[in-house]
């Protein structure tokens, strides 16, 4: 539990607050991005980059983080407010979200005094961009599986393979990278290795993906007898899997070693039911209309139900039955109620529906439509919903596999 | 203001404690064997597991110590329903909460106690409140004329056991409550309801020509009120223990599916069968959470929005999800789920009760379209 | 293709119509049963056989069945028509549905003439009740693995095992049994042989199985030392999944071999709306609350588009892309609407629906909650939904087992 | 009288050899290569191939013989749009075919025929119906005063290469046709919509201050009539194209989940994504179903009740299919399905413009329960 007092965060808050709304930058009238998935620019991403070094410079950014690699070394709790706060004032993201969220804390946790030294700071700052290798074309849901080549010679290791849905791969100075290293290995799990490796060397081939919204954010990452020094290996060969484990466990945010800062634009039901206000329905507001009425309390309980299972995780005695099953479950309920109400919110515009981004007449200029194209970048993502199910089925409830 | 609205959700050392002790209490007092041999009694529940939680001050828990009672508020009832939802423990003890807080809730000044003072000591009661099969309907059909009612109440639960009765009627135009002794109410006037959740009792009453005396009469503005909070209270409470019945709902088809093999693998490795339970899994914490988030918003006054939008939720999406948890335990049981010996059925009747009990899902989703959407 | 002129078939209906008309049953005042599953007690057993004598007696029954056996020897398109009408005329039912709709065509198309002599007209008339014992406790689903042992001894088979869900099993003369005669047989399915075997034997112990519902109507069936001739096998010993598979073929109706007749009674949507159309919500006829309005519709939808179904599979043209997908899943969508259907039934009836049978207030005595309960009966037995989805998608669809 | 009503479905020898020559024309003309090539160009379709179309007659296929039609009837067009959805084929036969048949229903007596005669000819001409986004709206926006027109049109299907446009408007409170020729309407006045369905085109067209001849409007009940039956034959024949998208979005999706791999089994071996696909098969069965059974229902005549309640029911089945197909194609390619280079793209963003087109499911629901409950 943190030691901050109540009032502390208050004040603490209160002047976040006050920076934010003093700092806010005014709509740069192109497009920004809704996550850190959706950078498809050199436009967007100089704005970005300006952005987080704001963020960063003004103190609320990495702020758990030791003050000798860039941080503020306060307690956690402070970041999660400035975090609270980035997202209550709608600033745009900070986007470097695979150094601040994954390869920063892993870093800060595993590795060496050389490693922070040399890649923390970057990370805040937003001058190096990260990205991360850990899916392979032929093997998405299956990580243990990975089959790109890592073969030590000398003083390097040569890399052969392919990695896929590298987010910001094409801008990325550098990517936590779960490699082969020992095909022989009796488990495959034991013949993984994990590297913090540069993307600007010779072989490395990052090629953007063309997503089903037409637009660009992730590349497909060729490796062809790439070179990398072999102090890149984080850890020992072999560790690669436990790394990469213990890599996804940051996800939860500040409290668990991220530096923070807002890694997504939230979209929420308001946003539909404030954006669907004027549509009409047989002449009449479509948000009179008994069905549809129906659907849309469904989907206010399904995005209530997140919030208060949140709360609710946080208290023992109400979690006793499965203790991990609200945070396990999250991200497929989280996920799937996402894509669900983004599909209703395309079905209840009506002839309007029909547009997309780009069309003049389009509803919040396509918003939704593009918000529901890209909803299956986080069913499919991180484990589709189906392997979720999965996971929590046996985890969880422990039926058998 | 952002439709989410409220998302308060606490848990007090007091309600931990409570729930320790109603957890252990329901299971250790209605074990499986106790639930089937109490489906064909007459009585429905076991009195003297009834005693033990007059006993233990159950009964009036929610009510003033002024009155016998605890003075805990209706927030520390809601895990003891919980427990028993989860144990498929019935009894009166939900008719006589509901309807010493409709007395306590319509009271104002001097009024008579003796009812109040029964409940909190432990004599059951409960309300007469349904008119007709519509839970939706504003009309209160039952009279009281020149101080004599006249109608008929259906689903009054557990009326058997009630020694008082709160008529819920219609005096000039405007609701009243009755407070009528159980010795009033003739066993020829009475029909015993035959009900899906044969772990329930309810009866249908005539109580045309009964006479009630003038202080047995409680009139005015807080008595709508009462109304209003207690259907609400109801749902909340049902919902509260529709999630108990929910949660070991589905511990029982885990169970089977980590011991039953069909084509020689155990049935819990399908898909088919693993991806409904976590859908089940997560309407159960959901529910969960939606009855703990309304607990949290209850107060001794009446209900403000944010509580009866909590209770509508709790409500809606308990019984959906008890529905959908025992259709599914039957259909995953298999043959053995088609079978009275299989628990399966006892959770997909009680189910089919509770859906409707206090307004089913689309009703309370009717009313919150209103609160959250026209505002 | 049927050789009847339409006239012909124009005047039969005619002719079936009038007789049912003219002899359907004045109502017993005890509920009969809406499927041969339900029958619980004497009292309906005995009126149903009268009935099916009846029935049988006026050449409505067994129509396309061979003269000698006291059949008609006329074309199956007959039976077709005496069956609608039955249905027209919601008749009760030909409870003697194993024999008529399974055993019979099986005995007609595979059995030995002595066979044929011994048992067709008693099926038809009603007198030899047949059940059927293919499921045991262990192996639901999963027919193959049938262990019930028949051990040839002598003149003899000696059977020793557990059948279940046998329907009026304590009421049947004889049994369709698969049983277990080589235990040591290669492929599990090369072990198994098929009886007709007596039920009134010793060592044949029926004892009922309590429903969900709280009646009664199948039996679990015991079998202790059971000595049955040896002239009850069919076919040779090892035939016996090829025999059961063919058994289950006749279940198309009377085109594919079976004696006809009304084997349940069909509760249609109809039935429900006509029963609920003075059921009110919030003061108002509930058939009027759009939200209602909707289910409903997407349920009548359901409804027709299994009737249409029907009608498009007789169509060649229009059922090219996967030739066998409408009669495969018939039973899947029927079955699992059906289920729904009666949910929905349940819900409508707000405070009256957690009455139930036996409530002298329930809403058609309870006759929609008893038929939700026995719902569970067709989308469990004869292979679960689960099963069947299995089919489809590898038979239909040619997707992976 | 039966809910479930009329049931008929009859399928003509003509129709069944329509059927083959549509499926294998567009297989051959509509390859996913040249669907793609199509996406990002101008037309949105292949001159040729449309030229194809026209020699093959298709455009007058509907129309009477004296007009130079083929004197066929709705019915032989619904294979022809099931075999161009199954592959993906745009182009200007929809627009055109119903605004052919909008003309013909809604003309009397010596009316000018000139439209009609190049319809039938293959000359390319659309209906300009939307004021709004309200499929559900009664009141028509646009406007004819004194022979000039006054107000917008939202998606007008195909109007960069149509030559014809008909225009609904209102006269006097009644609406009205107006036939424009293409060159009265400038390109000032049209603007381009960028649909979510990329292998369709549409215009937003402002008509105001555009000159109608006498000759050119078309007026009476006869409209009012047709504007009613080519509502519905829209629906239709969507719902015939969409259930063709459907079925080759399945035969997409379990083609992948024959072949990809993943944690050692084919995908398809899951029972997550091969019960879906079950219930896609289902749903296209229905589709296919309810689609041919009002096919048999159309006739020259107005359409009867039977024939509405059937069109409604395909429409609202066939693109609730098709969302299903599509969202779950997406779903099912993994990461794959989430590329612009998989065709599962293709389906679900056909899905999300055909669902609204002529009126989405729940909309046509709510007429089928006036339809279907209200007699």
């Amino acid at each position: 539990m943190s030691q901050v007092s109540e009032k502390e965060k208050a004040a603490f808050r209160q002047q976040v607050a006050a920076w934010m709304q003093a700092n806010k930058p005014a709509d740069p009238g192109f497009l920004l991005p809704q996550s850190f998935m959706e950078v498809g620019s050199e436009q967007q991403l100089d704005f970005l980059r300006e952005w987080q070094h704001k963020v960063w410079s003004a103190g609320y950014l990495g702020m758990a983080w030791p003050r000798e690699y860039g941080g503020q070394g306060v307690d956690p709790v402070f970041q999660s407010i400035a975090d609270q706060e980035m997202r209550g004032h709608a600033v745009p993201i900070c986007f470097n979200v695979i150094g601040l969220g994954w390869a920063g804390p892993l870093i800060n946790d595993m590795g060496t005094e050389a490693e922070k030294a040399r890649y923390l700071k970057g990370i805040l700052s937003g001058e190096d961009i990260w990205c991360q290798g850990f899916s392979e074309p032929d093997h998405g849901s299956d990580l243990g599986n990975a089959q790109l080549r890592a073969r030590r010679d000398g003083d390097e290791y040569v890399l052969n393979g392919t990695k896929i849905w590298t987010t910001m791969g094409n801008f990325a100075k550098y990517m936590i990278l779960l490699a082969r290293t020992n095909p022989e290995a009796e488990r495959k799990y034991d013949g993984l290795s994990f590297f913090l490796a540069p993307m600007q060397v010779a072989g490395v081939d990052p090629r953007p993906i063309r997503k089903l919204t037409g637009e660009y954010g992730f590349t497909e990452t060729f490796f062809t007898d790439a070179r990398i020094p072999a102090s890149c290996l984080m850890g020992e060969e072999g560790q690669g899997w436990k790394i990469a484990m213990q890599t996804l466990q940051y996800e939860r945010g500040a409290e668990a070693g991220a530096a923070g800062g807002l890694a997504f634009v939230r979209i929420a039901i308001d946003d539909m039911i404030a954006g669907l206000a004027d549509v009409e329905r047989d002449g009449a507001p479509a948000l009179q209309d008994p069905a549809i009425r129906d659907q849309l309390v469904q989907m206010i309980m399904e995005e209530k139900a997140v919030v208060l299972g949140d709360r609710r995780a946080g208290i023992g005695p109400l979690t006793t039955d499965y203790p991990f099953s609200l945070p396990l479950s999250n991200k497929l309920r989280f996920t799937e109620s996402t894509r669900r109400m983004r599909q209703l919110a395309i079905n209840l515009q009506g002839a309007e529906g029909g547009l997309y981004v780009g069309d003049e007449g389009a509803r919040e200029g396509g918003f939704w439509q593009r918000a529901y194209l890209n909803s299956f970048s986080a069913t499919i993502g991180g484990g589709t919903s189906q392997v979720q199910a999965n996971i929590i089925a046996e985890h969880i409830l422990g039926l058998p596999k | 203001m952002s439709v989410i609205g409220n998302t308060a959700l606490r848990f007090s050392e007091d309600q931990a404690m409570i729930m320790d002790v109603a957890r252990a209490f329901c299971a250790d007092r209605s074990p499986m064997a106790s639930v089937r041999a109490l489906l064909e009694s007459d009585a429905g529940f076991d009195p003297a597991v009834w005693q033990e939680m007059v006993d233990m001050g159950w009964p009036g828990m929610t009510l003033p110590e002024a009155l016998g009672g605890a003075g805990l508020g209706v927030a520390a009832a809601v895990p003891v329903f919980e427990a028993m939802g989860r144990s498929l423990l019935g009894g009166p003890l939900m008719a006589s909460l509901l309807a010493g807080q409709l007395l306590l809730r319509a009271q104002t000044g001097d009024a008579d106690d003796n009812a109040l003072l029964a409940i909190a000591a432990g004599v059951p009661a409960t309300i007469a409140l349904l008119d007709s099969a519509d839970w939706g309907a504003e009309r209160i059909r039952c009279e009281l004329q020149d101080g004599v009612l006249r109608g008929v109440k259906q689903q009054v639960m557990e009326a058997a056991a009630a020694e008082w009765f709160v008529v819920v009627a219609q005096e000039h135009n405007a609701p009243v409550l009755a407070v009528v002794p159980a010795t009033a109410v003739a066993r020829a006037v009475r029909r015993d309801h035959v009900l899906i959740d044969a772990t329930r009792r309810a009866q249908s009453i005539d109580f045309t020509g009964i006479q009630v005396s003038e202080e047995a009469v409680l009139r005015g503005p807080a008595v709508t009120s009462a109304l209003h909070d207690v259907r609400l209270l109801g749902a909340l409470l049902l919902a509260a223990e529709a999630g108990g019945s929910a949660a070991s709902c589905l511990d029982t088809t885990v169970d089977y599916l980590k011991t039953r093999k069909q084509f020689g693998k155990l049935i819990g490795s399908y898909q088919a069968l693993k991806h409904p339970c976590v859908d089940i899994l997560m309407a159960v914490d959901s529910t969960r959470s939606f009855v703990y988030h309304a607990a949290t918003l209850l107060g001794e006054d009446a209900l403000d929005t944010d509580a009866e939008i909590a209770c509508r939720m709790a409500k809606a999406q308990a019984t959906e999800t008890l529905k959908y948890a025992g259709d599914r335990a039957v259909q995953f049981h298999g043959g053995m789920g088609f079978t009275w010996e299989c628990d399966a059925q006892l959770y997909l009747r009680r189910a089919q009760w509770v859906q409707q009990a206090f307004g089913d899902a689309p009703h309370h989703r009717k009313r919150l379209a209103h609160l959250l959407l026209d505002r």
